[in-house]
Formats: structure tokens, C-alpha cells, sequence
């Protein structure tokens, strides 16, 4: 059934869908009407599971951790400085294998304080141990919360699913809403092998030595490597069940394309149109949507990038000392295959627009620069 | 907001065209002015963004059209305001080539008891009135939006809509 | 067009707020209107007192109303012990 | 002048409050009682708002804007900062609302007071999360609606104690305040400022969009809290406790509570039982800690 | 003077000299001695300004915020999950500029419970915005604490000098201490511009739109590029005054040599045991130590590799869904200018031994690869 | 069997304990009175490594590690997570010591107290940060040596009231209890374990190392807390306190500090203005909050 | 030599504990060690009650203590009512 | 690890040679066995892993050769002791070709009264001896170096350190 949802309204709806067991919550700007979504479907029983109203947001990841240990699906969403508060936390509870699923309103950093979107609050948890989807419309997010689950427990990693603050989180547009037995279909109970349990007693967390750490170190990487499949899989299984297909990247217009502006969350969504105007004038540009962030779909990258190619990756998101993080990431991991050029542009943050016009002009700088060598990242705004 | 949210719900239900309704970002306040924004299109709609030279026009509060909210508004725009002054006139000279209309929404809200007279609560009036206006649906799927939409005091919202929606509606067909 | 212009060094690297934020006027917030009837007021200050905008000033007998400020909340016609605070609508401008 | 607080104004106007905002009263009589020479550190609040976006400041003091849970920490450090600089006059205040006080702040004050750090800790409690648009703290009160707790039944649980929380900590100095006893309270700052040592100030400020009520009674609430009993005025030195508003007799907590939407939701019977619990606390020992 | 110093005392010892206004801290193993040296020289009047013992490292790190905004010189140090836990607190001061200066001292992250030394604690901060100094002797723990208030004060931006755990911070070595005078005239008091003052009332951290957030957030990223070369400015003046000299990177018999084995920390150390060890087989090997990660010296890397040179990089660290950061990192710096390999190895996670043997075996590998062809990070251990 | 104490033995040896641990003790006896059907939570603190490390266990139970600050709000979800699969019974306890209660985890033991989260949170004080080898915590009393605070006169400042603190929050049940009192301690644990809602057992916990006391001495310590008037066994449900352990005559403080090495610089004036403290709060009122 | 050997998938995501600490022998840690003289014991049990390491058994009359975990505190030497157990120096093995 | 330390500053006090102290990493609980390491040489030490194979090892604690710690120490190091006993002779036979010196630094420290008859503290007895019998460094060094690293109960440790030494020394140059 088709509602008009914001987004906020569309991750917190798809969590009751997927029957989640703890909700705890917490109030931060713009995600608060996730929370506020949350318990009032606990009230009204369409939320049935139990709802924690935390006093941080370092507990709501603790609660998180006790009650996904004690073998229920979990969620919570937050935002910016809630996240980064619970940063201990993502750390301690990727590295249990929990299979936790959470959202992220992006939203900028402090200081100083601004309430705009901006990915950096998500991406500098880059090395926590989640897994990270990032979301172009309202119905991805519901469609992306719903997979979450599907993905998180299958490799026992924690799923962030990311969202543009406002500009999704706020926004009201129609959103498809499948049945609850279709989503029972898709997403069957979590049940854990390990659990706290007094008939069967162990221990989670004990100190380990080294060798032990190692290893499951690099258990956590094979189960990363098998995210990606996951990835994929999910989202085709989804696309099969409701019609929607999602995977790691989401190509538009790019079997030909020259150059390709490489966008993540609510951004690949105007920059179709900004690819589309581009079309209009004859000119082969293309949009490649990175959906997950991590694990980082380096194999699914290096399959699509063509020699030859320029990206120009648009980062809404500024890592001091380094640049724009996708762009960053992006050429290690086509390190060194690849003639495609990289071309990092910083635009957007702390939320300003990214509009078509400017997508366009990057695209048009890009395309027409002289030589293919990356220059440093380039800080880019529509001026309006 | 939740003008935005009733009027992309309408145009749902209506089943023509999408809605995308987007708010202004930052800090809101009680009592503060506040912005948003709403595109329309038959297809899918990609764009993601503020607008930055609108086709249409709603203002829900009479007293801010100091603020140069109007300088955006492509030339043949309209205007939907809230006066009920002879203000309306001033403004209409001071931007020629837009077209205005006025609706009483203040007057049904008080008439209906939304808000207190110091501060009504003239959003559900002034959907209606947009609706009708801009033609983004018809009556009906407007009023089943208000009335999903609006928790408390359904009922008197959904007659405010219906009011403005008639008001906006006749004003609409009778001769400029 | 879209390059972000002049040198990143030539801009601060913290702002720091030194203006007052009285360049804002919140006047524009308010729908009704506070007007003090002179003939009535005692002069007793409770309005000033009382008001959240800090914008009732002491400089004369009978206090006046910074209108550029007074967002009309109301709290000094509820609170005026005199009664000499009439409210009517805010006028379109 | 027919009142004894000074006049100079040290909060402008032209603030981002809502209409009849308490907090903004509170911060008005506060830096009257306070003067000129101090920093005030906010952590995320209404009053990050209200202070004014950059580069405007609706405060004509040094501020510094903290993370949310860490104002009372903020605050020490300044504190500590301007003494390791020779600077021991200048008054160091943190300024925090409800949430970041009774919840995600309190740790750091626990610290703060345990350490007896040298700082003015206010919290302006308008009983919820208001700047992310009214759910429940810790300091809700019983009965009351938020968007985090939005049945009929409002909050279930009773407010957190927090005086009795920051006293089990001794500071050298508390007091409760509420802005319609607007002299009491720059008194209370007055004094403050001249105390060394951990000094505490919990506000009750009326928020008419939190509270749903109408912005011209944020006094008059501010006032029936006090005259229903529901909040005493009270001040702590070095353990003694003092009552600065001894009431003779008190109007009904009705009074205070149908004059807000948020209380909506209670019936007479739960409001009946309020009546008792205050009648009780007040009739067991009308000089005694709340 | 020499004297035989533990890393942690190194660094209290430094932090001394170096006159901070403000110290602020919290025990945390292995971590724990530089707070106890520091408290105990609080007492005996050699720690001459402020000691604040907080209740929480999220704290330490607000009051360091507060008290470096009043114009105070501050230090703290901290460890894993400490460090963790004042994330928020990291961007914020980041955000703020301030050139706070924090020791952290290398350990694992859980989940599970692991003391060993570990960089993903450290590393895992890399969006933050601190400058991030590692360290390979005591010597060089203290002369970095040195530096770095000279670094983040001319740059204002705060600076992690990091050691690793145990094996630097509860290691004795003889550590030649420069007399105060000559510190003095090295570091000269910190007297910032703007700062909380009654007589100059400013409001620090105001909420700011996008256009000024964009803004702020580029002249950080100006101010990072200088601080790559305050860096070695920095470590050149130092060496001409106190015969030690630094910079961001520090190479070992690299002239001519084919594989190079990149290290950061101690195992910088343990690698030129190696490389003399693999030289006197008649080989050519080298080691390249990455002494700074942030701001990542990608302008010093990329003039130091020489086409077809491969790098043989230890990551004593892991993002999962990534892989070893240091490779990362290294390999975007390098794209796609370089012709030179990179060939990523994890090892020593939680605190496993990075010896001498399984250096000189991992450079064998990479030396002798069939092609130059990276694959994705291999895992290694010695197994003893 | 000569004492009512359960001879079942959920903690096994082999631990990792230093000699006349108290600590184990505690945990010891806890575990008599709790049974089986327990879940323990355990932050950063010496359990953590008493637990033992993977893949041993020193507990027969099922036990969750969680980071310092959260242990409160790790078990309330433990609690949430097995009520939601059907399990209303197993209970859970969060079991933390004096640092990861007094001052890092305060914020989420005030937020589980305040949402009456049905738990029960034990915090074994051994007055300092004791698995990061002895430094000054919340809980160290004034005067005691600590690494972090090392000089002649110990830690300057008193130790935080925490029970006031915690009964500030009325939970439903409250006790206090040192190892020397095992049947005591039980018979607590046994009463808790039996109620709904939040309760919270304070327990003295003796500590050779951190105290500079000798291993065998711990037991006796614990004593001399009681008998000192030190340490009041107590209990409080719904409000109502009981003193479990009436002294009619105090044993001198000094029996108590001077078998411990951390006080030694502890003089004689010092010693008797804390032994006049002890006297005047037994003296005030023997039966009330200490 | 050094590559870690073996699927990593077959290594578990978690190393839960299920095995007794018991298997960690703590009778090394004693320097001291506790010897109890049957003929004056009363069989109280109060060594038993207060024995950190659990180690002094039940399953007598007179307590056995486990050797294999005694750390030798010696708070079963000063517990004990009736004084009967003595604390020698431990001999190395 | 305080031993460590002690060592560590006496050699380079005596200026020859450079010294490394590292200690097992990991879980510290007092009374529990820990392990240290020590590197030394006469040019810079670069390496700062565990030793897996010593030229020598000092065991403090009598109790302890139960655990299989003389595993490692290559065929022809020397083990310092603290024996006392003919548990010391059993040693040597299980462990031959390794030189063992034993000393009596327990009888020492509680002469000294160093610790408690229970817990004699004898690290610096024992650092004395290793002084001696690895040739580490002069006395003078060996005992300032004591002075500066033991805050408390100083002088009875320097004298700990001296009565060691001498005994060690003598036995070094003792017929074997
Ligand atoms: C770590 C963190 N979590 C959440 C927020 C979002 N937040 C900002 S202000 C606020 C509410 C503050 O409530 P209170 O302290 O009572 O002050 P009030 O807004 O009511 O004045 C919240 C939840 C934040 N800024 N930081
Ligand atoms: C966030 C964080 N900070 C610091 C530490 C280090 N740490 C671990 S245990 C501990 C001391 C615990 O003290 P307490 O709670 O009193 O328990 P005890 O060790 O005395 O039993 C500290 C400081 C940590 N693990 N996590
Ligand atoms: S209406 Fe409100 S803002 Fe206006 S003057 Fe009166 S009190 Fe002040
Ligand atoms: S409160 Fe009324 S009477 Fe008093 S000064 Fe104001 S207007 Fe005059
Ligand atoms: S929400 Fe309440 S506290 Fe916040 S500004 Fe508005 S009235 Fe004031
Ligand atoms: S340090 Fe104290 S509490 Fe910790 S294990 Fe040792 S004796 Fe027990
Ligand atoms: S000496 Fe200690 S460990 Fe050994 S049996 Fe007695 S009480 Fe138990
Ligand atoms: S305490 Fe003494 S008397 Fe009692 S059982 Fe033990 S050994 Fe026997
Ligand atoms: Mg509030
Ligand atoms: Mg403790």
C-alpha cells in the first residue's frame, strides 16, 4: 500500500514490520521522529516488541548490546552527535557479531554546531565493524531497513542504514508498504546459535590473548567479504519478492558513459536528473550510486570502472588530513588496476544543496579537464 | 510540515501526479517564520532540493510578507495568502505580475476553534485552499488526507479544508 | 562557477559570535499586539519585568514596547495589575 | 523603580525563543544576579538556539557551546583554564536544560560536584526535551504528555528526584528558583556568584509549545507551581536548608495543572492523588527537603 | 640528561616540561602510569599548572575543551576504549581548533576484552580531525610530545602523539631529557588569539548555516596541508637544537632498495632489525616509517617511491570491510600516479609479536611475488 | 552445616583473584543467595579478569562483558531481550565496582533507576580504580592513599554519598552488606532476587593491594567496617529503612585504618575528627540513613 | 611460514567461555600454606564460609583444603575460632 | 618490572652498554606469575618483541619452576635463583647444561624486612644478584640506581641489592 511517509516515519514503519523484539531510542534532530514514531506504536500495539526510552545515547547501544546478546532483534536510530557519543559502543558490539540494525540521520559535527546533513558523522565510523547502506528516497529506506535485518544476520555483522538528514529524513513523498505476512516471508525470526541463557551458561566478551583476537579479526574479514555477496543477494531476493532490486552500487546511464559522477544517498537521486539534462545536451554522462559503503564493494567497483573512465565522486563528507572519504576509498581500492581517473569533489556539507546545476558543472569540469591527473580534492557550492 | 504532508498525501490519493514535499532545514522555533517546499510532477520525481525559483507560492502567516519571501517567485507565479486586509493590495502593487488570491483561512480557523485567537492554527485551511488553487486534487482525496493526517481535532480540520477548499475553488472559477 | 573562491586561508578558522543578536527583529513573530494604555499604568515595571524579550524599556513614566522585538506573548497584559495592556491583532505590514 | 532587580540587560532581545519562553526569563534574571564578569558554557539545549546563531549572540558574555553530556565538565575545565591564566575572578557558569542534566549530563556533574569544582551549575528545567521538540527526560513529571510519551496517560514514571541527587553531593551552595519570583531568583544568583566552591541552582521554567499552554501565562504557571505547593523555593548552605516561600495556604495542583495541555490526559483521580502526595510532603514537614 | 624512562613516563615527563596550564585524566591500562607520574608530579610541584582527575574520559576530554578555549596549554593521555569513549569529544575539539595535545596509547578495541597493543584504536579516529604523530622509542615518545604543541599551536589543530602499548609504554629505556631552558626556547608559551574573556566577550561554537560550515571545514583542510609541513619544520628545528631530527616519514637504507617494509610505532624499530638482518643476506631491503598518519603525508610519499618499488605494508590494525588502513591509505596517496606495489599484511593484532623473523618473511613474500599484482591483505603471525 | 549459608558453589576456583580477594567473596556469597537462574553483566573492572579470561569461566552462569560506562544499561536490555523471547524469570544482575558505579557508569545506573528497570545492580566498592592498579575513584574515602592520589594526605576530597544518591531514586529495595557478614549478605541477595523492579546492594568490598592490608586481614576489615560504625548494614524496601546490624558499642575507627597501609598518613587529628563524624551521625539518629 | 593458516570461516565469530576457570591450577601462587590440625578443629565451617579461592571442602568433618587452588591469604589461619591452623612457608616444588 | 627497571638504569649508569626492559603484556594481579624481559648491548637495541629464546633468566619467585619457564633459555644460559632448597638440585638435574646460580634473597628481605614474612618482596635482592652474575655492572651504579627507582623503605632495598651482589659476586668467582 502506498502512504505518504517521511523518512524518518519510513525506517521507524519498516522496523515494526520486520518485528523487531528491543527498540531503544533516543531524541536527536532530525532524527527524533523516528524515536517519536517508535513509541507511539508502542503505544498503539503496532509496535509489539519491547521500547527502551534511554537516558543517552551510549546506553541505547548498551541496551542494544545486552538485549541482541539475549538473542532479539534489535533497533535504534540516531544521528550526529548521538552517534559519535555510542562510538565505544558500535566498536564493542561489531565486534560481538551482533546482527543490530540502526539508523543514521546524517547530520553535521560539531563544532561548531549545525544541524545540516553531512555524511561525516556516518563515515567516521568507518572502522567500527559495520556494515553501511546509504539511502537515495523514502522507499529505500524502508526497503533498506527490511533488507538490513536480512543481511546483518546472515554474516552476524551490525547494519547501519544511512539517511540524508531533511533532505530525506524530512521530506514527505508516497511510499510503497508491503504486507506484514510478505515481509514474515522475506524476513524469518532471528534465532540466534549463542545466547544468554542460565540452562545453557557462557560467557560473552571474556578477555582473549592475541592469537585468538587475530582470528577472529580475521573471521570478521571474511564474513565483511561475504556482506558483499549478501548485499547483492538480498536485494535481489527483495527485488524478486516486492519488485524493488537494490545491490552494492546502482548504475544509471552509465553503459556508455564517458564520465560518471559518483554520488551516495539523497544525492544519487538529483544527480539523475542532473545526468539526465547532461543526456539532453549530448553528452554521455552517467551516475554511479554507491549503496553500501561498508564492506567497501571494491570487487563490484573495479568490475564497473572501465579504462578510461572518470569519476567524479561527490563527497558530502570531509575527513581532515585526508578529503573526501568515497573518493578515497574509491582509488585504493582501484589501487593500481585501473586507468580510470579519480576526480574528488567536498560539496554539501553541513548541508548545503547539492543541486542539479552544480552536479552539472562538476560533471562539465571533470569531463573537460585537461589532463586526466587528479588534482586534490576540489570544495565546490552552488552559490545561491 | 504537516501542510506539506496533507497536500502530498492528497495528490496520492488523487493519483495523478507524485508529491514530494520538502522543509525548510534547521532550527525550528514556535512561533518562528518557517519554510517549505513542494514539487510536483507526473513522473518520478529525482530532485532532491530547496527551490530556489518557485512556480506557486503559499503563505500561512499574514504578518510576514515584510520578509522578502516573494523576490523568488518566477514572474507569473501565484500567491496564495491569508490577509483579509487591504494589505493584500499593497502587496499586489508591490509585485505586479503574480497572481494573488486571499483566503479567509485565519477567520474559519477561529470560526472552528483551531488555536487559540492569539495564535490559530491556519494550516488544514490553507491545504484546502491550495488544493482547490493550484488544482492538486479534487475534494475528496484532500479530505481523507486531513483526516489521516491530523490526529486531534479531526473533524474541525477537515472543515476548515473543506471550507477554503470551496472558497479557493469559487474564487478560482469567478472572473479575475 | 561552482569552485569555491579565494584563498581557504583568508577565512576564519573558528566563528566567533561579537554581534548582538539584536540585529534580529523577532517583531515579525507576533500576531497580536500589546498596547499599554498610559492613562491607566501605574508604572509599576511588572511588565517589564516580566517580559521574555527584554524589549519593554524603563526610559519614561509609562514603559514602552520595543515593537521591533515583541514577539506578543502576552505576558504582560496577563500580568499587568493595572489591566492597562489591550492585545488586538497584529496588523499585516 | 518599584522592584530591586537591577536593570541593565544583559540577554538582548532579538532571541530565537518561542513566545512566553521561561528560559529565556530564567537567563534574563540569572546574568542580573550574575553581572558581567562570567562565561557561561551551554550544552546542547533550547538555549544553543536562543544564544544566537554565529556571528550574533543574544548574551553579552563570553559563552562557549559544549556537547550535550558535557557541560559541568566544560565548565570545570574553563574554570580550570582561566585560573592556570591568573584569572580567579571570573565566574564560571554552566547553563544546561533538563535532559542534560537529570540524563545524559548528570555523570559529568556527579563528577563536578563530587570534585567540588569551583563552578555555577544552573539547570533550567522545563521538564523535557524541548529543542528536539518535547519528549520525556528525567525531569517529566508524572502524568505528562510528550512526544515520547503521547497516550492519555502521559509519563509513567514520577519526575527524577534531582535535589535530592545534587545534594546527597553537598554542594556548598542550592537554591530553586522559577521566574515569577523573578526577585527571588536574582538574589539567589547574587549570592551565588560570591560562594566558592560547587554551587547549584535548579530553575522550573515554564515552555508554553512543551508545556501546551498559552505563552501569556508562563508567569502566572511559574507562579502557581510555587503557590500549589508543587515546587518549593528553597536554598541549602553548607547542609542547612532554608524554605524562601513558606505558604500558609496553597491552591489546588488543579489550578497549576489545567492550565497546560499536556496534562490533558489526567484524570481527577490521578490529579486527587498529586493533591495528597503534596499535601502529605508539605503537612510531615513543611521545612524539610521536598 | 639521561635517565631511564618508561614510554608512559616519557610522555608525563614531557608534558611537564613542556609547562601545560591544564592537564586533565583518567587511568586506563596501558595508559595508566602516565596519569599516576603526572598526579605525583602535581604533588611535588613539577607538574606546576592545573591537575584535574575526571570521572570519565568523555570528560577529560570536555574539561580539556573548556580549558583550552580559556587560553590554557592542555594534555591529557588515554587509551582504547577511553579513547573511544570521548569520540564525540574528538571531532568537537577538532572542530573547535584547538591545539590540545593527547597522548593515546595503543591498545585493542573490543568486543572481546584484549589489553595488546593494537593502532585500530588510534586509527579508527582518523575522521576526527587530530593530527596523529606515531611513535618508535621513548626517546622519540617524549621529543613528539615536545613537537607537537609546537605543531598544533602554530596549525591549531589538536595532535594524538601515539605509542604502542607495552611495548613502548611499559618498556625502560634510557631517554635523554632536555634541560628546561632549552625547552623554554623551543616551545615558547601558548598565548591563542581569541579566548573566553569577560573583558572581550565571544561566543565560541554558535550554531553556523552550511555556507560558513563549508567554509570552516576547507580552511581546516588548508590548515592540515600546513600542518604537513609544520611536521617536518617542526622536526627539522628540533633536531637542530636537541640533535634528534623528525619528520613524517623516516627511511632506513631505502636508497636503493626494492621491497620496502612500511612500519609505524615500535615495529618501526623491530623493522631495522630486520632490514639489517635481510642486508646481510645481500639483499635490498628497506624501511620507510610512517611517523605521521594524519595529516597523511601523501605529498612526502608519493616523492619517496620510485617506479616498481613495492611496499610491503604492515597494519598492526583493521577496518573491517576495508582491510589494513595504513595500505588503504597508502595506496590512495599513491593513485594513480605510481607504479610502485602495494602489498597489505595484518598482523600483530591485540598484541601478537611482530618479530624479526615474520618481517624478514614478509618482506621475502612480497619481494619474490610472482607479479606485482596486490591481493587483497594477507593475515600473518609469527607462531611461536 | 553450622551456617545457613548454601553450600552450593557457583563460583569455581582457579580465579584470578589476588590472595584474600574480597571481591570473590562477595561474589561468592551473591551468587548463594541469586541461584542459577541469573544472568551477570560485568563492566570494565577486576571482574572482568576474575571472570576468567576465554574460554574459561569462574561463574557457572551466563555472564555478558560490556564496556565501563555501561553496565546498568547492558543489563536493563539483557532483561528486555529475555523478556521479548518469553523469559520472565532468569535475573539479571549487573555486578560492577565502585568506578564503573560512582563515576563513569552513574549516568546509565541513574537512567535504569529512574525508569524502575527491572534489575539488580550490585556495585562491590573497593574505594578505588583498583584492576587499573589503585587510583582514586568516587569511592575513596578521604584520606586514603591512592596512586593518584599519592601525597602524606591521601585523597582530599570525602567519599561520594552514593547511597544517597541511588535512594534518591526510591528504588524498591536497597542494602548495604560487606563480606564478613556472609549470611547477612545472602539473606539479601535471597530477598532481592524475589522482587520486581530496581534494586541495588552497596557492598564493602576489602582489597589487599588497594588497601595496603594484609590478604588475611580481609575479612576482619570488613568486620571492622560494621563494628566501627563506619559501615551501617541496611536495608531499605519501599521506603522504609532498616538497620540490619545495631552496634551498642562502636569499636574506634583507628582499629579499622590502621590495619591498612593506605591510611597511613592519616595523623591523629585526622583520625579523631573522622572518629567525632562517625559518633555524631550515630549519635544524631542510629536509626536513620547513614 | 607466517600466513595465518586454515578458512577463516572455520574459526567462530565469538569465543564464548564454557569451560571452569578450575582448569587454571592457583596452588603455584602460594607462598604460605595453610595446614589445618584435625585434632583441635571444631568443624565450625568458618574457614570454608570465608575462602576467596572456594577451595576448602565440605565433604568432611574436619575441612580439606584444595591445593591445587589455595593462594594462601591466610584468612582461613585468622578466621579460624579455634586457632588450629598453622602457615608455613611454602617449599618450591 | 620494577627489576627490569632497576637493571635497566644501573647499566646505563655504568655507560657501556644500552639496556631494554620490556615487560609481559597483559594482565597484571598481584601475587599472580608475570614475566619480564630485558635486552642488552653495547649498540642501540631495535628490537621490542618478547624474547623467546634468553641467554639467561632470573626466576623471583621459588615456587614457580613448576611452570615450564626454563623451556626457552638455550642450551649453556645461566638461571638465577632463589631456592634455598634441594629443590634447587632437582633443577639442575632436570635442566642440565644450564649454569644455575641461587641466591638467598628471600633470607634477605626478611632480614630486611622487606614485605611480609608471608610475601617477602625480593626484586631488589635479586637485582643485586643479577648484577653480579650476568656482569651487568659495577655495585656503585647498580645500588644509586636502587636509590633513585624505590621510593619507600629506600635504604633497606640499597641494602638488599648490596648483600645480594656481594654474595653473587663471590660465587661468580668461585670455583663452579
Ligand atoms: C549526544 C547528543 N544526543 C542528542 C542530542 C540532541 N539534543 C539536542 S538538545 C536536546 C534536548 C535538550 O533537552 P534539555 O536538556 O531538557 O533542554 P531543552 O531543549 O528542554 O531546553 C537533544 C535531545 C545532542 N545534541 N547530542
Ligand atoms: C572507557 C574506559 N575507561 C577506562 C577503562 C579502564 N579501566 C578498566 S577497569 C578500571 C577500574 C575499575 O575500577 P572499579 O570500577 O572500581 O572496579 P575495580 O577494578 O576496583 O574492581 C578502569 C579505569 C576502561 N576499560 N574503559
Ligand atoms: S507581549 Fe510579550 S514580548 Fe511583547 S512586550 Fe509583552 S511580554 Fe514582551
Ligand atoms: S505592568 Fe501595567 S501598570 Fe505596570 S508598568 Fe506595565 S503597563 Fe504599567
Ligand atoms: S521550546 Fe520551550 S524552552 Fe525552548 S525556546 Fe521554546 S519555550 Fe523556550
Ligand atoms: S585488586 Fe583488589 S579487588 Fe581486584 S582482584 Fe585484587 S584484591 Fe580483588
Ligand atoms: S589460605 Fe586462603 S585460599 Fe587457602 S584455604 Fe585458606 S582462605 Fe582459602
Ligand atoms: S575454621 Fe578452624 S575450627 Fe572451624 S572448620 Fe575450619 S579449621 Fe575447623
Ligand atoms: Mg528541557
Ligand atoms: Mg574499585
Amino acid at each position: 500500500m502506498k502512504k505518504v511517509l517521511m523518512g524518518n516515519h519510513a525506517a521507524a514503519v519498516a522496523a515494526a514490520l520486520a518485528r523487531v523484539q528491543v527498540t531503544v531510542g533516543y531524541p536527536i534532530t532530525p532524527q527524533t521522529q523516528v524515536y517519536e514514531l517508535l513509541a507511539e506504536m508502542k503505544l498503539n500495539g503496532t509496535l509489539a516488541g519491547e521500547f527502551i526510552a534511554a537516558e543517552s545515547e551510549h546506553s541505547v547501544m548498551a541496551a542494544i548490546y545486552g538485549a541482541a546478546t539475549a538473542g532479539a532483534r534489535t533497533f535504534t536510530a540516531t544521528s550526529s552527535q548521538g552517534l559519535a557519543y555510542m562510538h565505544e559502543m558500535l566498536h564493542w558490539v561489531a565486534g560481538a557479531r551482533l546482527p543490530v540494525v540502526m539508523v543514521d540521520v546524517n547530520r553535521a559535527l560539531g563544532a561548531p554546531w549545525n544541524l545540516g546533513t553531512d555524511q561525516t558523522d556516518s563515515l567516521s565510523q568507518r572502522d567500527t565493524g559495520w556494515i553501511q547502506i546509504y539511502c537515495s528516497t523514502n522507499q529505500e529506506i524502508l526497503d533498506s531497513v527490511l533488507m538490513a535485518f536480512k543481511i546483518a544476520e546472515r554474516v552476524m555483522i551490525p547494519t547501519m542504514v544511512v539517511l540524508d538528514g531533511f533532505t530525506l529524513s524530512h521530506s514527505y513523498e508516497p511510499v510503497d508498504v508491503p504486507a506484514q505476512d510478505d515481509i514474515d516471508a522475506f524476513l524469518p525470526p532471528f534465532k540466534p546459535e549463542l545466547t544468554l541463557d542460565p540452562k545453557r551458561p557462557m560467557t560473552f566478551g571474556a578477555l582473549v590473548g592475541p592469537k585468538d583476537y587475530l582470528r577472529l579479526r580475521r573471521r570478521m574479514a571474511a564474513d565483511m567479504a561475504e556482506a558483499e555477496r549478501a548485499i547483492d543477494e538480498v536485494g535481489r531476493e527483495f527485488g524478486e519478492r516486492f519488485g524493488r532490486f537494490y545491490g552494492q552500487l546502482d548504475a544509471y546511464r552509465c553503459e556508455d558513459a564517458e564520465t560518471v559522477l559518483v554520488t551516495s544517498g539523497a544525492v544519487g537521486s538529483t544527480a539523475r536528473a542532473a545526468v539526465d539534462a547532461l543526456r539532453e545536451q549530448g553528452l554521455a554522462a552517467g551516475n554511479l550510486r554507491m549503496r553500501s559503503f561498508r564492506p567497501f564493494p571494491a570487487q563490484a567497483l573495479r568490475a564497473f570502472v572501465r579504462p578510461g573512465m572518470r569519476l567524479a565522486v561527490i563527497d558530502r563528507n570531509y575527513s581532515p588530513g585526508a578529503g573526501g572519504i568515497f573518493a578515497q576509498e574509491i582509488k585504493a581500492a582501484l589501487y593500481p588496476r585501473s586507468s580510470a581517473s579519480v576526480h574528488g569533489y567536498v560539496a554539501g556539507l553541513g548541508g548545503g544543496d547539492i543541486t542539479v546545476e552544480l552536479l552539472q558543472e562538476v560533471w562539465r569540469r571533470v569531463h573537460d579537464a585537461a589532463a586526466a591527473e587528479p588534482e586534490p580534492a576540489s570544495w565546490v557550492e552552488d552559490a545561491r | 510540515m504537516l501542510a506539506a504532508k496533507i497536500l502530498a498525501d492528497a495528490v496520492l490519493r488523487q493519483g495523478v501526479k507524485q508529491c514530494l514535499a520538502i522543509p525548510e532545514f534547521g532550527v525550528e522555533r514556535r512561533g518562528a517564520p518557517v519554510t517549505a517546499y513542494a514539487r510536483l510532477s507526473e513522473k518520478p520525481i529525482l530532485i532532491r532540493t530547496r527551490i530556489y525559483e518557485p512556480d506557486a507560492l503559499v503563505v500561512l502567516d499574514p504578518t510576514l510578507y515584510a520578509a522578502d519571501i516573494l523576490k523568488g517567485l518566477k514572474a507569473g507565479g501565484t500567491v496564495l495568502t491569508n490577509c483579509e486586509t487591504d494589505a493584500l493590495e499593497r502587496l499586489k502593487a508591490k509585485f505586479p505580475g503574480r497572481t494573488f488570491v486571499d483566503v479567509p483561512a485565519r477567520r474559519i480557523a477561529i470560526e472552528l476553534k483551531l488555536g487559540s485567537p492569539s495564535s490559530p492554527v491556519v494550516n488544514t485551511a490553507m491545504c484546502g485552499a491550495a488544493a482547490a488553487v493550484f488544482q492538486l486534487c479534487d475534494l475528496e482525496p484532500l479530505l481523507l488526507a486531513v483526516r489521516d493526517s491530523v490526529p486531534a481535532k479531526t473533524e474541525a480540520n477537515v472543515e476548515a479544508a473543506r471550507k477554503a477548499y470551496s472558497f479557493a475553488h469559487e474564487r478560482r472559477h469567478a472572473p479575475a | 562557477m561552482p569552485l569555491l573562491e579565494g584563498d581557504p586561508l583568508s577565512f576564519p578558522r573558528v566563528i566567533v559570535s561579537t554581534r548582538s543578536m539584536s540585529e534580529n527583529r523577532t517583531g515579525t513573530w507576533r500576531t497580536l499586539r500589546p498596547v499599554i494604555d498610559a492613562s491607566k499604568c501605574t508604572g509599576c515595571l511588572i511588565c517589564w519585568k516580566y517580559c521574555p524579550e527584554a524589549c519593554v524599556t524603563l526610559t519614561q513614566k509609562v514603559p514602552v514596547i520595543d515593537m521591533n522585538y515583541c514577539k506578543g506573548c502576552g505576558i504582560c497584559v496577563e500580568e499587568c495589575p493595572a489591566h492597562c495592556v489591550d492585545f488586538p491583532a497584529e496588523e499585516p505590514v | 523603580m518599584k522592584t530591586s532587580i537591577p536593570s541593565n540587560e544583559l540577554m538582548s532581545s532579538g532571541h530565537l525563543a518561542c513566545q512566553g519562553c521561561g528560559a529565556t526569563l530564567s537567563m534574563r534574571y540569572a546574568l542580573k544576579g550574575l553581572g558581567a564578569n562570567t562565561v557561561i558554557v551551554i550544552p546542547a539545549c533550547c538555549w544553543t538556539i536562543l544564544a544566537g546563531p554565529a556571528p550574533l549572540s543574544s548574551l553579552g558574555l563570553p559563552v562557549l557551546h559544549s556537547p550535550f553530556a558535557s557541560a559541568a565538565a566544560a565548565a570545570c575545565g574553563v574554570k580550570a583554564g582561566l585560573r592556570s591564566r591568573g584569572d580567579v575572578e571570573t565566574q564560571v557558569v554552566a547553563w544546561a536544560g533538563d535532559g542534560g542534566t537529570f540524563d545524559i549530563g548528570l555523570q559529568a556533574l556527579s563528577g563536578v560536584a563530587d570534585r567540588n569544582e569551583d563552578i555555577l551549575y544552573v539547570c533550567y528545567d522545563n521538564e523535557a526535551y524541548m529543542n528536539t521538540g518535547v519528549q520525556r527526560s528525567g525531569g517529566t513529571p508524572q502524568g505528562a504528555w510528550t512526544m515520547s510519551t503521547p497516550g492519555a496517560s502521559g509519563s509513567t514514571r514520577p519526575k527524577k528526584d534531582l535535589d535530592a541527587i545534587i545534594l546527597a553531593h553537598h554542594p556548598v551552595y542550592f537554591a530553586t528558583a522559577t521566574p515569577a519570583y523573578a526577585e527571588d531568583m536574582v538574589l539567589k544568583f547574587t549570592k551565588a556568584r560570591a560562594i566558592k566552591g560547587f554551587r547549584f541552582i535548579h530553575i522550573l521554567s515554564p515552555c508554553p509549545p512543551g508545556w501546551k499552554s498559552d505563552p501569556k501565562d508562563s508567569a502566572r504557571l511559574s507562579r502557581l507551581a510555587v503557590q500549589t505547593g508543587l515546587l518549593r523555593l528553597y536554598e541549602v548552605e553548607d547542609g542547612r536548608m532554608r524554605l524562601n516561600m513558606p505558604l500558609s495556604k496553597r491552591k489546588p495542583v488543579e489550578d497549576f495543572l489545567r492550565a497546560q495541555g499536556r496534562y490533558k490526559g489526567m484524570g481527577t483521580a490521578q490529579i486527587a492523588d498529586l493533591q495528597r502526595r503534596v499535601d502529605e510532603a508539605w503537612g510531615k514537614d513543611p521545612e524539610s527537603e521536598p
